[in-house]
């Protein structure tokens, strides 16, 4: 499950500015852009001036837009404004995991027919191009939004308790090797044991789209698992493709995580791994429910995404909010089968789920060349690097995780490290059309399986027919 | 002008299925500045007839006029008039000033007109210094007095009043009486006016309409009804204490009734023959005691009674007189065949139980036919008896 | 005489012959005059977007959802076949699918029926008492009626975030002593249906009884005190005088108030969505937003049925409370 | 009345037993108690979800969600759990950082207008409407009722599509179930119009319930005085039976009010984006307090308090003031 | 028992800081059995004394005892009263059965005991047929009636009627009357009246209770108010219509007024000295034509006087005298001192403006002292002059 592309080329070409002319005229333009509320509220000004400083003209400005903080809720929002034949605003920032829907329905302007040559070819080499993937049409590959930033989890964990447990993340190198389920769960139980502290392990298992986007397709691709036969299935063709949730991996993987939370044994299967060290209470988490104890010193080890390590790796003398500071360190997700051994084609190993949001085109949009302006602007690595710092968002180019100034940036640049590795051992949610039918049914049978409400195999089989039955057209 | 008309007037409410008739094909004609009086026993269509006048009840049939308008469908704010209605009505949530000056201030009268007539009404119902308080912290009366105000303030064309004095003393009700009477002549407006109160109705009114069961059955002079009532309605309705009433049949020469006969002539009036069954009615002022005979213009011969109950009332004594042998009755009421109320002077020294004589002045004896209860004659002794008059001249008086 | 006559036409003529014209309607043609606004207002904002949905429900999204086409009442078909529970979040059902307790909770219409009929009933005792209380005269009663409303003034979010909180096993603190009373799964509880059920409407009852008591406390100022006092003297206990004069009273207006608030009940969406799920706790109104975005044909579907099934218990209720009750 | 065997006995009873004994002498003073006890219980229930919001307002937003709010109590060696949450940590700050993130007063203002607006049509409009089923009785009037009352059957998100596509202007109106265009309607989206109409229409229906039952009881009499003092039909509703029906009136426009100001979902949709400059009101600037994957919920207990309380003292204060002018005994009946 | 007592009762309003006390420290013991009315001018306090002790108000001050038993502050529901209100107040939402028998209702009597009593009840007030109504449909008297049947239904210790009879025609009202006082005597139940009908009050009551002001004037049996009123307030209110007063000055052998003396011994009256300024007040009854004097006891010399306005009644006719030189009056209202009121025969021919002379009853002449109001003696001929009686027995006839 590695990240496919990746690939060198440096650069990829600065806008040679100017060459359409917008700017003529002295006439300002306005482009409107959908853009995350609180990174308009806290970094708007600058994220603004850093695109011109990337070669937005001046006379091509930029009105953020704010959409609704919460994700569904900004899907619907734009799903109306797209449908009514709105003009603006002219672009978006949409979630990878929703985008994929409204490429489908036509909603959003083909890129491939209106951006540069130059720009698409830097996007086909030079980004991750799983995320990437998330921006095409799957029938033709055909890319309709550009990555702006990508998100992968990792697992954060308490240095100074494991080192006093008696281990030593440095020199094991745990920052960028993947460890097996079986050993962390050992290092887990035995911390936990050691240390004063209420979890062990603290993640998300609510029965919501984190746990069937993120967290259980983790466990269960780091098993061999899939939901639809492999990676090469995930987007598609629906009704086309194997249900494979009631195979053994992923009942397996739910397994593994009825050991952690509740030690049962399975026969022996689960004999070596540590266990009882995760709390029920992870069945009614999402990120932040989880993030909240370990941030207070309370837990030993925690699943999230790199913003957890933007506030948890900030000095405690210098926030007011909790913090860990140095104490805090990262490693890319345990595995339990290797790659090679994975049942379903592309996946295995350390999996880190995909996140994060690309900039898309409003059909109608009446600025089409100020938004390929715009566009170019923010495809500029210094514009992304901005980003990384400013706003704590990881760059879609792999490069650009390997460059200095990455590194550089406070805090987040600590763990830059182990979000490559993560970053290149994603797995992103299988987005169609009916996902989020199967999303929620998702959630709830895993939740069911770890709540100990069914065994993992009624859980799955269960879960197979309702796949089925939504996969049907 | 404010002539008042009903022509064929009739409302009908529809109780489910159970049709109540409150007015029954009623006609009037009210003569501008006409002080009429609606008087009748409770339920017979006294108000509705008065709601329809103002336009609050749309009358199943019939048209109204005011003042030469057809205003039958007219909304109550054109039609001229203002009302004291009897359920007083006064606004909960008005001080007593702004209910009295609700009606101008919806006219936009300049303030200070509105100050004077407001403080001029709330004189003339003696209720100065009252002007805010809110209605619910006043006496019965004084509400009503209130709701008086507010219809006089409004000097319109024509006053609906019904039972406005219904619940003063009887001081007020008679320095009110004056008042209404002053404000008629001064505003010359028409009123009409419903009461139980026998004394305004006399007082009062130029003429007195008598509705029974949604009917009219007289509209005359307060005189005329009291002297010459048209029917056995009118007759035991007018007046307090009522018309006694006996059940007579026509001989030859007399009328005899189970207790007493008067002589006459029944040739000598138009409409009684021999053998006819009529009821007499005579007035308890009518009925001596047999020591007053000389003063009576026609006495009759002397009937003997005994007295049952005497009633002393200050001013006079109701002496209920048992005829025949009837038994001892408790009741005050109409007296019955066998029962005649007298009303005599308070320094009488009549006793319960005693034996007397009594006459009764055939002048005022009144006739009527026991079947259909018309009026016959309003006395006894034809006018020609005394003048020789011919009786078509007792026929015009009718 | 001639001055009122006088006054009138100081008034502009054209207003002044509006107004009689006006007078002179029947009732009918008045009525019907009076709610225009009423029905131009509602035939603008409610009766054609209706109608446009209405149409929307009579089509189905097309295999490549790029188009749709017409099914007729496919849509419709297809909801009480059970065809389209596969549209719904996690296992919901639309009509239950067996007589077993999870399979009665998986049903929305169960669901939205039990949440209806119990929060109701709450809250009309509730809100009852509360106004009871509220009517009398003594200290501080204006504040005390301002701790009353307060609930119905927290927006459903916020309602949604306290009752979340209270329960959230981060911080909660509830979920335990109510776990020992039988009342509450003691883990997992906001993702347990029977648990997140009586949360919801616990949180439901403690918003709308606000609403209730309001409605009701209205409806117990408009009555005349002279009636009391005609009781007192009659001899009735107080008792017996909310029995027979109170309550009669006031019947119109809670036959008003339950019938909104079962309305209003029946359509539950946002507390399910701030506590729990709609996964966990299916109402109705969950399955015309959660398909909202997706399927606009199954969303319409399902909006029409639900508020034909409202619309039916409406009647029912209607039929129950008398006549008079509109 | 107390015989001296009397006497003796209280003096030997218990103050409880004595208190019983009077009340049994004395059932006013078993209602007064039934009666305090009641409130408090309600007080108590209505208001303690309520100080949970403060407890959560002033708890630091690192402290939220770690650690319970039942802080272990050490008395005497003896060791419990208190029972009534109390804040972690004290930070009255969130009340000024409300407003410093989100222009929140911005909001509220907006909510205000909204609900102001809303109210007044609404309770024109439905005035209306109640004097006509409640006074009038005509042909039709039960199935227009019932025809109104089905607005409210249907869950908000039926309406929300056309409506939308019809505010953003875009494209004419269409005849139902066809496509002849009808007029493009003026664009209306981000305007309080495009929020005081849907509002408007959704929350008549109970307004209009609200007002015919209240107006319905509103005695005759009274409306025919003020038609004899000259007022149209009208008039009477608006000078007689409105004032009269103060506590409806009052109810139905402190119901419409509230609902509106907290109103989200239609607002929600026709501000294209939750700015307050879009006309989004207080739940708008509630929910900014949520990102991606954190929630302040300190921010946001300490937003709708501060957004709840003041029309909370507005509501009550200006229902005060309409009800008290309602009095009775105004008819003989 | 029922008797009811009330010591030193006083109710006091505050209307925003303007205190209105309508019950003044009001003291009354009515026995067991009796029947008593309240009569006042409007606003006097009746109500509200009869609200004290229904107990629907508390006093501000005082003790109310009903059969012994102090009530001041125990709920009217323990009281064993029953009453008739003022404003009628029937329940809105009950039919005209339902309303009656709402009293029955609340004890749980048995089924068919309710039907007969509602039935009995009904049959009383004449409303047989109507039980299904609902109040709306009812007219006023009508709404009255159902009143009244709902109060004697209960039949209880103490009946507290307020205007009862108010909305009533006449005949119903003697109706009315007759049945009241057949309950009273059948249920032998103590019953508090308030009337402003003289004739009511009168026919009725044991005691005729007179209130002013909050304050209690009078309270005698029905014939001592009128004959023997205790102060002027009394006498200007008992009776109808209303006694004539007269200012005037006690010389050695006569009472001088401004028009005309009246002949008297002043040593032969306690509390009379010359000099003295008086007020005599003379019942419009005690007023003869000249030609009459024959047939009073003890007549005045002649007086001669103008008839300014002649009201005639019916049964009677109202002449308004004008004495000296006093211009013609308008009113209808007290005489003053240069106008007497005179109730004369309706048979009588004398005509509007006619010179006449008139002749006094001295027997029934009232004197009261000008200052203070209080009657001094009632009757100018000491009884001594007749019977050389001492005169301390008028004194005690005071
Ligand atoms: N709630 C109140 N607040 C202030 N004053 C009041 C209140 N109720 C009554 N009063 C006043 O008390 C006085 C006595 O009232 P009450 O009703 O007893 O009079 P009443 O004798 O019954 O008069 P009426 O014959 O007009 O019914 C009146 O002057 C009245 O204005
Ligand atoms: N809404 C109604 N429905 C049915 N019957 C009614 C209605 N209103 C009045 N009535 C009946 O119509 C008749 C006439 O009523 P109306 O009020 O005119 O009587 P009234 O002469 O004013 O009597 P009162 O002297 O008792 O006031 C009565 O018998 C009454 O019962
Ligand atoms: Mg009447
Ligand atoms: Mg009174």
């Amino acid at each position: 499950a590695d990240f496919v592309g990746g690939g060198d080329g440096g650069g990829g070409g600065g806008g040679d500015g100017g060459s359409t002319g917008d700017g003529s005229g002295g006439e300002a333009t306005t482009v409107q852009w959908g853009f995350d509320p609180v990174a308009v509220q806290n970094n708007g000004p600058a994220i603004k001036q850093a695109l011109h400083d990337n070669g937005l003209p001046d006379s091509i400005e930029i009105e953020f837009v704010p959409r609704d903080q919460d994700t569904g809720a900004a899907r619907a929002n734009y799903n109306r404004l797209l449908s009514a034949g709105e003009t603006n605003p002219d672009m978006f920032l949409m979630d990878n995991g929703w985008t994929n829907i409204f490429i489908q329905r036509g909603q959003l302007q083909n890129l491939s027919e209106t951006l540069p040559e130059e720009l698409l070819s830097d996007v086909s080499d030079n980004y991750f191009s799983a995320f990437t993937d998330t921006a095409r049409n799957p029938s033709n590959g055909n890319l309709y939004g550009v990555p702006v930033f990508p998100d992968f989890p990792t697992m954060q964990y308490r240095k100074d308790l494991v080192e006093e447990a008696g281990y030593s993340p440095e020199s094991n190198n745990w920052a960028t090797e993947p460890m097996t389920w079986e050993e962390w769960s050992n290092i887990a139980a035995d911390t936990y044991d050691n240390a004063d502290v209420d979890f062990g392990f603290t993640t998300q298992w609510d029965i919501y789209e984190g746990t069937s986007c993120c967290t259980f397709n983790e466990v269960m691709s780091s098993w061999g698992g899939a939901y639809f036969g492999g990676r090469d299935n995930l987007f598609g063709p629906i009704g086309d493709r194997p249900i494979t949730v009631n195979n053994e991996e992923v009942i397996n993987s739910l397994n593994m995580m009825r050991k952690f939370v509740h030690g049962e044994d399975f026969g022996g299967q689960f004999e070596g791994y540590g266990g009882g060290f995760t709390p029920t209470e992870i069945l009614g988490w999402k990120e932040e429910d989880a993030r909240a104890p370990f941030v207070n010193g309370n837990a030993v080890f925690h699943r999230n995404w790199p913003y957890s390590l933007a506030l948890g790796g900030r000095d405690p003398e210098e926030t007011e909010d909790p913090a860990l500071g140095e104490n805090l360190g990262a490693m890319p997700i345990p595995y339990a089968v290797p790659e090679s051994e994975a049942a379903q084609p592309g996946t295995g190993g350390s999996t880190a789920a995909l996140g994060g949001w690309h900039m898309t085109v409003n059909p109608n949009s009446e600025n089409t060349d100020a938004v390929t302006q715009v566009i170019r602007a923010a495809m500029q690595p210094d514009f992304q690097l901005t980003l990384l710092s400013v706003q704590g968002w990881l760059p879609p180019r792999p490069e650009l995780f390997n460059s200095s100034e990455a590194q550089n940036v406070p805090v987040v640049g600590r763990y830059m490290d182990t979000l490559q590795v993560a970053g290149n051992n994603t797995m992103p949610r299988p987005v169609t059309a009916v996902w989020s039918d199967q999303s929620s049914k998702i959630a709830q049978q895993a939740n069911r399986a770890v709540g100990q409400e069914a065994s993992s195999a009624d859980a799955m089989a269960t879960l197979e027919s309702a796949l089925e039955e939504t996969e049907q057209t | 002008m404010a002539r008042v008309q009903l022509e064929h007037v009739t409302k009908r409410y529809d109780d489910q299925g159970d049709v109540v008739t409150a007015v029954d094909d009623m006609n009037l004609d009210i003569a501008h500045g006409e002080f009429i009086c609606f008087v009748g026993p409770s339920g017979c269509g006294k108000s509705t007839t008065m709601e329809t006048i103002a336009g609050l009840t749309i009358p199943t049939e019939g048209e109204i006029y005011i003042g030469d308008r057809e205003v039958t469908n007219l909304p109550p704010k054109d039609r001229g008039i203002a009302m004291v209605f009897q359920n007083i009505a006064l606004f909960p949530h008005m001080d007593v000033y702004d209910n009295i000056s609700f009606g101008l201030r919806l006219r936009d009268y300049p303030q200070d007109e509105i100050d004077r007539r407001v403080e001029r009404a709330a004189d003339i119902v003696q209720l100065e210094g009252m002007l805010n308080r809110m209605p619910e912290e006043m006496s019965g009366g004084q509400r009503q007095r209130v709701a008086i105000a507010r219809a006089i303030v409004r000097e319109p064309d024509v006053f609906l009043m019904d039972e406005p004095l219904a619940n003063l003393d009887a001081k007020l009700k008679v320095h009110m009486r004056t008042e209404l009477q002053r404000l008629h002549k001064e505003l010359d407006t028409t009123i009409i006016y419903v009461t139980h109160d026998q004394e305004e109705a006399m007082t009062l009114s130029d003429r007195i309409a008598v509705l029974d069961s949604g009917q009219l059955q007289q509209i005359d002079p307060p005189l005329t009804c009291y002297n010459e009532p048209d029917n056995l309605f009118v007759a035991g309705f007018i007046g307090s204490p009522s018309m006694n009433f006996v059940e007579g049949t026509v001989t030859e020469d007399a009328l005899e009734t189970p207790n007493f006969s008067l002589a006459f002539n029944p040739s000598s009036i138009e409409g009684v023959g021999v053998g006819d069954d009529v009821t007499l009615g005579i007035r308890p002022e009518d009925i001596y005691p047999g020591d007053l005979k000389s003063e009576v213009p026609d006495p009759s011969g002397m009937i003997t009674a005994r007295t049952d109950i005497l009633e002393p009332m200050g001013d006079e004594i109701f002496a209920y007189l048992l005829l025949g042998d009837g038994e001892t009755s408790m009741s005050q009421e109409l007296a019955t065949n066998d029962q005649l109320l007298m009303s005599i002077d308070p320094d009488s020294d009549l006793e319960e139980d005693d034996e007397i004589g009594v006459v009764i002045d055939r002048r005022n004896v009144h006739l009527f036919d026991s079947a259909t209860g018309e009026a016959i004659v309003h006395d006894l002794i034809p006018y020609e008896a005394e003048s020789t008059a011919s009786s078509s001249e007792v026929e015009s008086d009718d | 005489m001639s001055t009122e006559t006088g006054r009138e036409s100081r008034r502009s003529g054209a207003l002044v012959s509006m107004m009689r014209w006006m007078e002179n309607l029947s009732d009918t043609q008045y009525a019907y005059l009076l709610l225009i606004p009423v029905f131009v207002l509602l035939g603008i904002v409610a009766l054609y977007p209706l109608l446009r949905t209405f149409e929307l429900s009579l089509f189905a999204l097309s295999a490549d959802f790029s188009s749709t086409t017409f099914v007729g009442a496919g849509n419709y078909i297809e909801l009480f076949t059970g065809e389209k529970n596969r549209f719904l979040p996690g296992g919901t059902t639309f009509l239950p699918e067996g007589f077993g307790m999870s399979a009665l909770l998986n049903s929305a219409l169960v669901v939205t029926i039990i949440f209806a009929v119990v929060s109701v009933l709450f809250e009309t005792l509730i809100g009852l008492g509360q106004a009871l209380i509220l009517d009398q005269d003594f200290y501080g009663r204006r504040w005390i009626r301002a701790a009353i409303i307060i609930p119905w003034a927290v927006p459903i979010v916020i309602q949604g975030m306290i009752f979340f909180l209270m329960f959230n096993s981060n911080v909660g603190f509830l979920t335990p002593p109510l776990a020992d009373l039988g009342l509450l799964a003691p883990t997992n509880t906001l993702n347990d249906t029977p648990s997140a059920t009586f949360i919801i409407i616990v949180a439901d009852i403690w918003k709308t009884s606000a609403f209730m008591a309001l409605l009701i406390l209205a409806g117990l100022q408009s009555i005349d005190r002279g009636l009391y006092d005609v009781a007192r003297v009659a001899g009735a206990t107080k008792w017996q005088q909310f029995k027979l004069i109170t309550f009669p009273l006031i019947l119109p207006t809670i036959g008003v108030a339950v019938l909104f608030r079962s309305v209003q009940a029946m359509r539950v969406y946002g507390i399910i969505d701030t506590v729990s799920s709609c996964t966990v706790v299916p109402s109705l109104s969950c399955m015309v937003v959660a398909t909202f975005t997706t399927r606009e044909g199954t969303s319409a579907a399902i909006a029409f049925v639900t508020a034909a099934i409202i619309g039916t218990v409406v009647m029912g209720l209607i039929v129950w409370q008398g006549e008079d009750a509109i | 009345m107390a015989t001296p065997t009397d006497t003796q006995e209280q003096s030997s009873d218990g103050p409880l037993q004595r208190w019983t004994q009077s009340a049994i002498k004395n059932p006013d003073k078993v209602y007064r108690a039934l009666f305090y006890a009641a409130m408090v219980f309600f007080l108590v229930t209505t208001l303690f979800p309520f100080y949970w919001l403060v407890v959560l307002a002033v708890t630091p937003e690192g402290n939220l969600l770690a650690g319970s709010f039942l802080p272990t109590v050490n008395l005497f060696g003896v060791s419990g759990t208190f029972p009534l949450p109390v804040p972690k940590g004290f930070n009255p700050g969130a009340f000024v950082t409300v407003f410093e993130q989100v222009p929140f007063h911005l909001y509220m203002l907006n909510s205000f207008a909204l609900a102001v607006t809303t109210t007044v049509i609404v309770l024109f409009v439905a005035s209306l409407a109640g004097y006509v089923f409640g006074r009038l009785r005509f042909p039709g009037r039960a199935l227009l009722m019932l025809g109104i009352l089905a607005i409210s059957y249907f869950p908000p998100a039926a309406f929300v599509i056309p409506l939308f596509q019809a505010f953003a202007g875009n494209a004419p109106i269409t005849v139902p179930f066809t496509s002849i265009p009808l007029f493009t309607p003026p664009r209306l989206l981000n305007t309080p119009g495009s929020m005081v109409l849907p509002f408007s229409a959704l929350f008549m229906p109970l307004s209009i319930f609200i007002l015919t039952t209240f107006y319905g009881q509103i005695p005759d009499g009274l409306e025919d005085a003020a038609r004899v003092e000259g007022t149209t039909r009208l008039g009477a509703l608006f000078r007689v039976i409105m004032p009269l029906s103060a506590p409806g009136v009052a109810t139905a426009a402190v119901l419409t009010f509230i609902a509106v100001y907290n109103e989200y979902f239609f607002s929600s949709i026709m501000a294209t984006s939750p700015e307050a400059a879009k006309w989004s009101p207080i739940v708008g600037g509630i929910l900014s307090y949520q990102t991606q994957y954190t929630t302040q919920f300190n921010l946001m207990a300490a937003a709708s308090i501060v957004g709840v309380l003041p029309v909370v003292i507005l509501v009550i204060v200006a229902q005060e003031r309409i009800v008290s002018g309602l009095t009775s005994g105004a008819l003989k009946e």
